[in-house]
């Protein structure tokens, strides 16, 4: 099968669904494969030493949807080539207790699943244009600092941005 | 060249709307608009919004652009500053 | 909450009722905490190149439950003393595509879940006392060779066994 | 000693039952177990039992034993080989 049809990548408005690992796990699944690893980011009380009561998530989903994409293959082709990857983000203000982020990977092994997902993960969390507003219970709100992004092939940091 | 530059995060506080649209005349490449918006900025946001600025980065819908990178024919920028997704 | 109320560990007759990885993410979640991974274990269609029909797991069900629980307190202790535990495995005859293992493990940061989730998993593979024999499309089965068992404390390899 | 012992994965192909009962005078250990039961089973297993005995350990329900670890009061054991789980 194909590369390509062995990712799949969703940004899901909070407002229309939330997202459920099911779909995660459905989407890797493959009789080929002994191992799955799943990792789900779930929206916390606390922050920061701070009660947060929720996240609004605003995102630039076109580019968010590449961005998914190429850290699937990057992971796909680092772990096993023929691995499955699904990763899916939500937006929108989301509660304590929804979830923000599933990504699954499914290989053979249950190495390359652990590392495939592990990769996956950071590159959405690194590198995906996803930005957090924390709601705290006191009714501030704040920006997260978050990572300033640099284009891949950029050698001397901020020089390419 | 006329842009139109889509603000996410943090810059949403500082602008009435989701986009921005200039005209910015000469500018062709990713480093000659950076240095136009940030005159731009200077005017119109707060010290705040120009240290962002410095820390956030040029995009298409499809990639981030490097300084030498000539900007879309359609003009169309989104300014992405520092990310948290996850 | 006390450490052992933030474990569970489970063996399941596949003639009873399959693994659910939502009883393992609902076992975990917790608003206190931000990320959860999950690995799946599923019985795949080849196995040291020859086709495979199906597994047949074999376990010692009390021993079992117990090197689970200490699996994931020794998960718990070495990652993050407030992380949530869960692990079960199947047993029975399992199909291609059944769950054989699941394990969650829920802190309240990313790399404390990926580390304690795979910690687990490596001891209920390597110290749990469970055996697999692979049933093959031409009719014939095969007991895994494994890995010895070796007392928790003994210092010299098989001098404690 | 009146010992019971359960069987597990591979052990099941060599004997009839899940479980043996034997009675092994002056066995107090697990060390003497497995000396006395290797004997036993040199008399009634084939030679891939007994290369299969030495990768094995010793259980009770709650733990695996070391060598000189007095055999429980009930004697009920359990013989495990090299493990497969996962």
């Amino acid at each position: 099968m194909p590369r390509e049809d062995r990712i799949a990548c969703h940004v899901v408005d909070i407002a229309d669904a939330a997202l459920d690992p099911r779909d995660a796990i459905a989407f890797v699944s493959d009789d080929a494969f002994g191992g799955i690893d799943v990792f789900i980011g779930r929206v916390r009380t606390r922050s920061q030493g701070r009660q947060c009561v929720g996240i609004h998530y605003d995102m630039f989903d076109p580019l968010a949807l590449a961005v998914f994409r190429r850290a699937a293959e990057a992971a796909i082709e680092a772990h096993d080539p023929q691995a499955r990857c699904y990763i899916a983000h939500a937006k929108g203000k989301l509660a304590v207790g929804d979830l923000a982020v599933v990504v699954a990977f499914a290989s053979a092994h249950r190495d390359a699943a652990f590392r495939g997902c592990r990769q996956a993960i950071e590159a959405v969390k690194y590198q995906a244009p996803i930005w957090k507003q924390e709601h705290f219970s006191d009714g501030a709100a704040a920006w997260s600092d978050g990572t300033p992004l640099v284009p891949a092939d950029a050698t001397t940091g901020r020089e390419g941005a | 060249m006329n842009i139109t530059l889509q603000l996410f995060g943090r810059f949403r506080d500082f602008a009435d709307a989701p986009e921005l649209h200039l005209d910015l005349p000469g500018v062709t490449t990713a480093a000659e608009f950076r240095a136009a918006f940030e005159a731009w900025a200077r005017a119109h946001w707060p010290d705040a919004a120009i240290a962002l600025l410095q820390a956030s980065a040029i995009a298409t819908d499809t990639t981030l652009l490097h300084a030498r990178t000539p900007l879309p024919a359609d003009g169309r920028l989104a300014l992405l500053p520092p990310v948290s997704g996850g």
